[in-house]
C-alpha cells in the first residue's frame, strides 16, 4: 500500500472514530436524559419500544426517535426565509461535531514505524480550536431565529446569542488559567503534562497533577460556562420549550432534531473538553507508557497496545462521568431568568475567571521552582 | 437569605448531592431487581399500566351497565329520571310497553353516548329501581368515530359488575367500527 | 493540493464578497461576510498563520460579525433600499471608479517593488514564523507598548459605547 | 506552496469589491460591513507580503488591526443603533445633518 493511502486511511480512521464516538454518544444521551431523569425521580423512563418484544432497558427509543423525526411533516412556514430556515439547523451540528476534532482521546499509538497521534485534528492551538467552533455554533441559532419569520424565534434567538457571547468569554477567561499551568495552548500538550505528579516534593508520587486540582476555580467557572454554551437547563431560557418558546418554534421533524442533537453534541463537547482540561485526559492515574508504576514501589508492565487501549477506555469512561454529571445538573436546578444568567456571566463568572488568570501568573511566577 | 444562600454554589451542590443520592439508591434498587432477580426492591414507583394495575376504588365511577331482572329483561322501567337528570344529556330513551300488566313500561332503546358522558354518576343517583349502576370496572373504551361511542342498551345490558378488586370482569365492548378487519 | 484549497477557497470569498455588496437583505449580507471572513481564516492557515486564522474566526467571526447579526436583528431593516434612489447616477460611477482602483492596484503589485525576488534572508518557514509561540514572543516582547496601548483603546470603545447606548430613545 | 502574487492579487479583488460596496449602498450595517471586508482584505495581503518575508511581525500587525476593528465595530454600531433611534430609519443618504 503507498504511503499516501496509508495517511490518507489514518486520518480517516482518526476521523472516523471521534466522529462515531460523538454521534453515538449524542444519540445515546436523549436515552440516558430519560432514563437519568427517571432514576433520579423514582420512576422507569421510556422503556416500550422494541424490536421482537426485545426492550432492552428502551434503548430503541433513540432508533424509535429518529424514525419519528424523518417521518414527520417538514413545515416551513409561508413567510420565512427558506435558505436560512434549512441551512440553520445544519450549522447548528455541524460547527458542534467539528469542535470535538481537537481534543485527544488517546496518547501516541505506534504501529510500526509510525507515530500516530490519537486526535482527529493535531493543532498547536487546539483550545482555540475548540473555542473557535464553539462560538461559531451561535450563527445556527440566530439564523434560526431570524429565518422563522415569527418574532418569538427572533427573541429567542438574541437571547440565545446574548447567552452564548457572555458563556464564551467566560469559557475563553477561565480556559487561560490551565493554559498557563500547563504552558501550551495544545490539548495533547496539557493532557500530558497532567500525567505528572502534584507536588512531588511534599506528597511524592501519590495524586497526579489534574487540571481540578492545580486550577479548581477554572474548573467550576468552565463548567458553569460550558452548560450555559449548551443552552440546556438552567441556561435554556433560548428555548424554553414549556413557557417561553425560543429560537426552533417554526421547526418539525428531523430539523428540529438536528438543533436537539446539537444540543447533545455540545454536551459532549464540554465533557470532552472538560475532561481534556481538568480531568487528566486520557491519563490513567501511575500508568506511563510501559506500565503502571505505582507510588509504593510495585509495577505492573504492559504493552504498547494495552496501555493505548487503557488510555482510550479511560478517556471515554471520564467523558461518561462528566456527561453523567451534566446530565444531573439539568435535572436538578431551576432555570435562571435571562437577566439572572447575563449578570451570571458578566458580574460572576467573568471577573472572577480574571482574578483566576491574575492569581495563576502570580502563582507561576512566585513559586519556587 | 443567609449568607450561604446568597452563595449559590453551595445550595447548588447541596441538590446536586440530593438528586445524586436519589439516583445511585434507586440504581442499586434497579440493579437488585434486574440483575439479582430481587422480589421486593423497587427503584420507581411506576405502575406500568396496560400489564400491571392498581386496584380501582369500590366507589370508582366506570362504564355503565344495565341491572337486569330475574328473567333477563331489563329492570329499567324507561321512567326518564337518568335522561331528565343528565347533566351531558348524552342518555336517548325510547319507552315501550311491558308485556307484564304490574310493570309500567320497559326500554325498548336504552342508549349512551359516552362521547358526551361526563361520569358524574346523577343518572345512578336518579334511578329509582337501581337498574342503571357505573361498576363495571371498564376504563378504556374508544371509538374511530362518534357513532362508535354509541353504546346500545344490548350491550349495556351485557355487562357484568367488577370484581373485589376492581377488575373487571367482562371484557371491553368493542364497537363495530374497531373490529379487527377480516 | 495547495493550489486547488487556494482557488477554491478564493472563488468562495470572491462570491460571498459580491453577495454582501449585491443582496437586499443586510442579514444575508452579514452571513456572507462570514464565510469571507472564514475563507480568510482558511488563507491564513494556508500561509502558514494558525494562530491568526483561529483569532479570525474567534474575533471576527465569533464576535464581530454575531454583533453585526445582533444588530441587525434588533433593528430589522428589511425594508431599507427599496424606495427610489435619488443619487442613483452617482452610485453607478462607482462601477468605473471600482475598475479604475482594481487596475491601479494591479499596476502597483506589478511593479518592480513587489515582483522583485523575495528578501535574500531564507524564510525561516512557516512554521517557525507563523507558529503561536512567535507571534506571542512578539507580541509581548518588541510590541509589548502597542499591545498595551490596545487594551486602553478597548476600554475607551467600551466606556464610549457605553456612554451611546445609556443614553434615552427621544 | 501557493505564491504571494496570488494572496495579493485575491486581496486587491476583496478590497475593490469593498470600496464598490460602500460607495453603492445606502444602508448604514451594510456599508459598515464593506469597511469590514475592505479591512479584510487588507490584513490577508499583509499576511501574504509577512509570509514572503519570513517574519511574524505582519501577523502581530493584523491583530491589532482585528483588536481595532472589534472596538471600532462596537462603537460604529452603538452609534448606528443611536441613530436609529433618533430618526427611526436607516439610510446614509438622510444622515446629512451635519454637513455644513
Amino acid at each position: 500500500m503507498s504511503p499516501v493511502l496509508t495517511d490518507l486511511g489514518i486520518a480517516l480512521g482518526r476521523v472516523g472514530f471521534v466522529m462515531l464516538f460523538v454521534l453515538n454518544m449524542g444519540g445515546l444521551l436523549t436515552w440516558v436524559e430519560r432514563k437519568q431523569s427517571a432514576v433520579m425521580q423514582d420512576r422507569i423512563g421510556a422503556n416500550r419500544a422494541s424490536i421482537f418484544g426485545l426492550r432492552l432497558f428502551g434503548l430503541f427509543h433513540p432508533l424509535a426517535d429518529a424514525i419519528k423525526m424523518l417521518t414527520k411533516e417538514d413545515f416551513i412556514p409561508a413567510r420565512a426565509d427558506r435558505a436560512l430556515f434549512n441551512l440553520a439547523p445544519l450549522v447548528s451540528v455541524v460547527f458542534a461535531l467539528v469542535a470535538f476534532a481537537a481534543i485527544p482521546f488517546g496518547d501516541v499509538l505506534r504501529v510500526g514505524e509510525r507515530e500516530i497521534p490519537l486526535q482527529a485534528v493535531t493543532l498547536n492551538a487546539g483550545i482555540l480550536y475548540v473555542f473557535a467552533m464553539l462560538s461559531l455554533g451561535v450563527y445556527g441559532v440566530m439564523m434560526a431565529g431570524w429565518a422563522s419569520a415569527n418574532n418569538y424565534a427572533l427573541l429567542g434567538g438574541q437571547r440565545a446569542a446574548a447567552l452564548m457571547i457572555s458563556a464564551e468569554v467566560a469559557i475563553g477567561a477561565s480556559i487561560m488559567g490551565v493554559a498557563m499551568v500547563y504552558g501550551s495552548l495544545d490539548m495533547m500538550t496539557i493532557v500530558r503534562g497532567q500525567g505528572a505528579a502534584l507536588l512531588p516534593q511534599y506528597l511524592g508520587t501519590w495524586i497526579p497533577r489534574w487540571g481540578i486540582l492545580t486550577q479548581p476555580l477554572a474548573f467550576v467557572l468552565f463548567l458553569t460556562a460550558g452548560i450555559a454554551a449548551t443552552k440546556r437547563i438552567p441556561f435554556d431560557f433560548p428555548e424554553g420549550e414549556s413557557e417561553i418558546i425560543g429560537y426552533f418554534v417554526e421547526y418539525s421533524g428531523m430539523k428540529f432534531g438536528m438543533f436537539m442533537m446539537a444540543d447533545f453534541v455540545e454536551t459532549v463537547v464540554i465533557a470532552g473538553m472538560t475532561t481534556a482540561l481538568f480531568l487528566g485526559g486520557w491519563q490513567v492515574p501511575h500508568l506511563a507508557a510501559d506500565g503502571f508504576h505505582f507510588p509504593w514501589g510495585a509495577s505492573v508492565p504492559l504493552s504498547h497496545m494495552t496501555v493505548v487501549i487503557l488510555q482510550v477506555l479511560a478517556f471515554c469512561l471520564k467523558v461518561s462521568i462528566m456527561c453523567w454529571f451534566l446530565m444531573l445538573v439539568r435535572w436538578t436546578l431551576p432555570r435562571f431568568r435571562y437577566d439572572q444568567a447575563m449578570r451570571l456571566g458578566w458580574l460572576g463568572l467573568f471577573p472572577l475567571s480574571i482574578l483566576n488568570i491574575v492569581l495563576t501568573g502570580l502563582l507561576i511566577l512566585g513559586w519556587p521552582a | 437569605m443567609r449568607f450561604r444562600q446568597r452563595f449559590y454554589l453551595a445550595e447548588v451542590l447541596v441538590g446536586l448531592g440530593v438528586t445524586a443520592a436519589h439516583f445511585f439508591a434507586n440504581l442499586g434498587r434497579h440493579t437488585a431487581r434486574h440483575v439479582f432477580r430481587s422480589k421486593t426492591a423497587r427503584g420507581a414507583v411506576t405502575v406500568q399500566y396496560p400489564e400491571e394495575r392498581r386496584p380501582y376504588s369500590p366507589r370508582l365511577r366506570s362504564l355503565h351497565r344495565l341491572v337486569r331482572r330475574e328473567d333477563g329483561s331489563p329492570r329499567c322501567v324507561a321512567c326518564m329520571m337518568c335522561e331528565t337528570v343528565c347533566p351531558a344529556r348524552c342518555i336517548y330513551i325510547v319507552a315501550a310497553e311491558h308485556p307484564n300488566p304490574e310493570i309500567e313500561k320497559v326500554p325498548e332503546r336504552f342508549d349512551i353516548d359516552l362521547g358526551k358522558c361526563v361520569f358524574c354518576g346523577y343518572c345512578v343517583e336518579a334511578c329509582p329501581e337501581d337498574a342503571i349502576r357505573m361498576d363495571t370496572g371498564i376504563l378504556e373504551f374508544s371509538s374511530y368515530s362518534r357513532r362508535g361511542m354509541i353504546y346500545s342498551m344490548e350491550t349495556l345490558l351485557s355487562l357484568e359488575p367488577a370484581g373485589p378488586d376492581g377488575t373487571p370482569r367482562s371484557p371491553i365492548p368493542i364497537p363495530a367500527d374497531r373490529a379487527p378487519s377480516p | 493540493m495547495n493550489h486547488l484549497v487556494f482557488f477554491a477557497v478564493a472563488v468562495v470569498a470572491v462570491v460571498s464578497a459580491l453577495g454582501l455588496v449585491l443582496r437586499r437583505n443586510p442579514i444575508h449580507g452579514a452571513l456572507f461576510l462570514v464565510v469571507n471572513l472564514g475563507c480568510v481564516a482558511v488563507l491564513y492557515l494556508l500561509l502558514g498563520a494558525e494562530f491568526l486564522a483561529l483569532a479570525q474566526v474567534i474575533i471576527y467571526a465569533g464576535a464581530i460579525m454575531v454583533l453585526f447579526v445582533f444588530a441587525i436583528m434588533v433593528l430589522i431593516p428589511g425594508k431599507e433600499e427599496t424606495g427610489p434612489d435619488p443619487l442613483r447616477s452617482q452610485r453607478l460611477l462607482a462601477l468605473p471608479l471600482g475598475a479604475l482602483l482594481l487596475f491601479e492596484i494591479g499596476l502597483i503589485l506589478s511593479s518592480s517593488v513587489f515582483v522583485a525576488a523575495p528578501p535574500s534572508r531564507a524564510p525561516a518557514g512557516p512554521a517557525a514564523a507563523g507558529g503561536i509561540q512567535s507571534v506571542g514572543r512578539l507580541l509581548l516582547g518588541d510590541y509589548l507598548f502597542p499591545f498595551e496601548v490596545t487594551s486602553v483603546l478597548l476600554l475607551a470603545a467600551l466606556v464610549g459605547v457605553l456612554a451611546l447606548a445609556k443614553r434615552k430613545a427621544g | 506552496m501557493v505564491p504571494e502574487p496570488y494572496y495579493t492579487a485575491l486581496s486587491a479583488i476583496l478590497f475593490t469589491i469593498g470600496v464598490v460596496g460602500v460607495l453603492v449602498r445606502r444602508n448604514p450595517l451594510v456599508i459598515f460591513m464593506s469597511i469590514e471586508l475592505m479591512l479584510n482584505a487588507a490584513n490577508l495581503a499583509l499576511v501574504a507580503f509577512g509570509h514572503r518575508a519570513g517574519t511574524a511581525d505582519a501577523q502581530v500587525l493584523v491583530f491589532f488591526v482585528m483588536t481595532v476593528a472589534a472596538a471600532e465595530v462596537a462603537v460604529g454600531l452603538a452609534i448606528i443603533v443611536a441613530i436609529f433611534r433618533l430618526r427611526r430609519r436607516l439610510s446614509v443618504d438622510e444622515l446629512s445633518i451635519m454637513r455644513w
